[in-house]
C-alpha cells in the first residue's frame, strides 16, 4: 500500500514538473514569472512582501534545477538578484555600506512589478477598444484624390536669342566634311580631266566633261562645273589643251592640242 | 408566413431612426453599391428597409454627399458639384525645351516659314510634338500655304507669343548684328541666310500685314 | 471653372453650409483620416476650417457614421455598436503576440521610448520581430533619438494607432492619468545607478523630462 502511495505521489510530482516546463514556457522573463508568484499573496503589489516574493521565486528555481529544466540566463540573474536581496532584507541594515538599502532595492521591485502588471492592464483595455476593421469601419466606396498638373512653359527672350544665336552659329561651324559629298575641287576635275584628255578628238563642250550624276544637282553642277573650268584654265596654261568660246554665254570648248605630250 | 409572424414576435424590430442608422453605416462601409437584397440579409428581421432607405436618402439631401440608387442597388456618393474637390491642381513651371526654344526662334525670325525649312535651318528634323507643343501654347499658329510645290502648310508667330516675350511686334526681334553685339553671335553672318527669308515674290503677294514684318525682320537679319 | 470659384472665393468665402458640405465629401471620399492642412489646400480659400467641422461633427451625433479627429485629422468611422452589420470579409490582421501586444502598450504610454526602456518595463529582451510587428502594422514609428549616451534611436505611436484604437490623441489613452498620478510612467531609476545618473537634479529633471515626453507625444502625433 505504501509503495502504491509512493507511486501516486511520484505521479502528481511528475504531473507537476510537466506543468512546470510547461509554465516556463509560457513565461515572459522572470519579471513576469514574479509577477505571477505574487498573485498568491492576493494583495495589493504595493503592500507585497518582497522577501516572500524572492523566496518563492528561489524556490521555483532550485526546483527547476533539479528536474533539469533549461532555465535562459535571465532566470538565473534573477535568482541570484533576488538571493542577494533576500539576504539584504534579513539582515540589519549595515549603516557602512554605501550600497543601497534592501528596503531600496525591495521597493524598486514592487514598483516594476506594479509598472508591469500596468502596462498588462493597459494593454486589455487597448486592445478592448472598439477597433478599426472589428468594430469601427472605414469608407468602402473612396474616392481616389485625382491630380492634374497644369505645366506653365517659361521662356524669355534672351532664351528665345540664345536658341537662334546657336542655330546660326552651328551653320558657322558646320565642318567642311560634311559638304563635300557636294563638291568636286579643282584638283578631282583635273585629275578626271588628265585622264580624259588622251580620248579627245575635235572641240568638246566642257559641260560633258562632268562627272557622272553631277549635272542634275544644282547644287553639284554648279561646283563641278566651276571646278572643272578652272582645271580647263589650269590645263590651257600648261599647253596641254586649247579652249575656246565664240561668244559670250556660249557653250566653252576645249580640244586636245596637237604638239603636247 | 407563419415563420415571419414567429420571428417577429421572438425579435423586435429596431425603431425606424435605428434603422436609418443602419443603412447609412452598410451604405458608408461598402466598397460596392448595396442592393436591397443584400441589406436585408445584413440587418435584422422586421426592419422597413424601402423606408429606412428613402429617409436616408432625405436626410442627405443638399448635403455633401447623396444617397444614389446604382439600378437595383444603393450607393453613398459625392454630391456631383463637389468633384472638384477631388481634384488637386498643382501648377509646375517648366523650361522650354532647347528643341522647342529653337524652333520657335526659327519660326519668329523667319515667319511663315514651313516645317521643311525649319528643319533645313535647325539642320534636324523637327518632332510632330515640338510643332504641337508651341500651338498648344498658343505662340504659334498656322499661316497661309507657301505656293510652291506640294503647298505646304506655314507657321507664323502669333500675338500671345509677342505679349509673352514683351514683344510690341515681329520688328522688335533683335537682329543678327544686335544679337553680334549682344555677343550672343561671333561669327559672321552665313552666305545665303537670305535665301531663307520669304523674300520672292510669292511671299509678297502674302498679306500686307505680314509684308512689313518680314521685311524688317529681314533687314534685321542682313545687318 | 475651378479657377472661377477659387478666385470668387478670394474676395467671399462660400457659406458655412457650403463649407460644411465640403468637410463632409472630402471626408465620406477617403478612408484615410484626412489633416486639416490637407483639407485647408483642397478647399476654397476663407473658409471657417474648425467651424465647419465642428458643425459637421455635431451633426452626425448619434448617427450611423461618426466624425472623428485623429491627431491632427479628420475621418468618418461607422459607429462602433453597428459592428455587427459589416462584413468581416477583411483579412484577419496576424495575432498579435502578447509580447507584442505588450511593447505597443508601453511604446504608447512612454512614449518616446527606446528599446532598452521596454526591456526595462518587460523585464525580459523585446525580439526584432516584435518591434518590426508593430513597424509594419503602422502603429508605431522611430521617434527622433534621445539625448543620452549612444543617442538611441525612440520609438513613439502613429496616427494609424490612434485611428485603429479610436482615440483622438495619445492623451486619451485609457487610464493614462491614473497611471500617471500613481508614478507609473516615470523613470524611477534603479538603486544603486543613481552614481551613474548627473546629480541629485536627476528627479526634477526626470519631471521636466516628463513634461517634454508629453509635448513630443502630441508633437509626433500630430507630424
Amino acid at each position: 500500500m505504501e509503495e502504491e502511495l509512493d507511486i501516486s505521489e511520484s505521479i502528481a510530482e511528475r504531473v507537476a514538473s510537466e506543468t512546470l516546463i510547461v509554465d516556463v514556457d509560457g513565461f515572459e522573463g522572470p519579471l513576469d514569472l514574479l509577477l505571477m508568484l505574487s498573485r498568491s499573496q492576493k494583495v495589493d503589489l504595493r503592500k507585497i512582501s518582497v522577501l516572500e516574493l524572492a523566496v518563492q521565486y528561489l524556490k521555483f528555481i532550485e526546483k527547476a534545477t533539479e528536474l533539469r529544466i533549461e532555465l535562459a540566463a535571465d532566470y538565473l540573474v534573477m535568482a541570484a538578484w533576488l538571493a542577494f536581496l533576500k539576504s539584504r532584507l534579513l539582515l540589519p541594515p549595515d549603516l557602512t555600506d554605501p550600497g543601497p538599502s534592501g528596503d531600496e532595492l525591495a521597493s524598486y521591485l514592487a514598483f516594476q512589478l506594479e509598472r508591469l502588471e500596468a502596462m498588462r492592464d493597459a494593454a486589455a483595455k487597448l486592445m478592448a477598444r472598439d477597433r478599426l476593421g472589428k468594430d469601427r469601419f472605414v469608407r468602402g466606396l473612396t474616392e481616389d484624390l485625382r491630380q492634374r498638373k497644369t505645366i506653365n512653359y517659361s521662356a524669355n527672350l534672351l532664351d528665345l536669342m540664345q536658341g537662334y544665336a546657336r542655330i546660326r552659329t552651328k551653320d558657322d561651324f558646320r565642318p567642311f566634311v560634311m559638304d563635300r559629298d557636294s563638291v568636286l575641287t579643282m584638283e578631282q576635275a583635273l585629275e578626271r580631266m588628265r585622264g580624259l584628255i588622251g580620248f579627245m578628238g575635235d572641240w568638246t563642250d566642257i559641260a560633258s566633261y562632268l562627272p557622272d550624276g553631277w549635272s542634275e544637282d544644282p547644287k553639284k553642277w554648279r561646283s563641278a562645273t566651276a571646278s572643272t573650268f578652272a582645271a580647263s584654265l589650269e590645263l590651257a596654261k600648261d599647253g596641254k589643251i586649247e579652249i575656246w568660246q565664240d561668244s559670250i554665254f556660249s557653250p566653252i570648248q576645249i580640244r586636245k592640242r596637237a604638239n603636247s605630250d | 408566413m407563419i415563420d415571419d409572424i414567429q420571428e417577429e414576435s421572438l425579435f423586435e424590430a429596431p425603431a425606424i431612426l435605428e434603422q436609418e442608422r443602419m443603412v447609412e453605416a452598410i451604405l458608408f462601409a461598402s466598397a460596392e453599391p448595396v442592393s436591397m437584397r443584400e441589406m436585408t440579409k445584413r440587418m435584422p428581421h422586421g426592419v422597413d428597409l424601402p423606408l429606412a432607405i428613402h429617409n436616408i436618402q432625405e436626410r442627405y439631401v443638399g448635403r455633401g454627399v447623396q444617397v444614389v440608387r446604382v439600378g437595383d442597388a444603393w450607393a453613398i456618393r459625392t454630391a456631383s458639384d463637389l468633384g472638384f474637390l477631388m481634384l488637386r491642381e498643382t501648377v509646375e513651371t517648366r523650361k522650354l525645351s532647347r528643341a522647342a526654344i529653337e524652333t520657335l526662334a526659327i519660326i519668329a525670325y523667319h515667319q511663315p516659314v514651313t516645317r521643311a525649312e525649319i528643319e533645313e535651318i535647325r539642320g534636324v528634323a523637327v518632332s510632330r510634338g515640338t510643332i504641337d507643343q508651341l500651338l498648344e501654347l498658343e505662340w504659334v499658329k498656322l499661316g497661309r500655304r507657301k505656293q510652291t510645290p506640294g503647298r505646304p502648310i506655314t507657321f507664323v508667330g502669333t500675338d500671345q507669343f509677342l505679349d509673352h516675350f514683351g514683344l510690341e511686334n515681329a520688328r522688335d526681334l533683335p537682329g543678327l548684328k544686335e544679337l553680334r553685339a549682344a555677343g550672343l553671335l561671333e561669327n559672321r553672318p552665313v552666305p545665303g541666310t537670305e535665301e531663307l527669308l520669304p523674300s520672292d515674290d510669292e511671299d509678297n503677294q502674302q498679306e500686307n500685314l505680314f509684308e512689313d514684318k518680314v521685311s524688317d525682320i529681314e533687314e534685321n537679319l542682313n545687318n
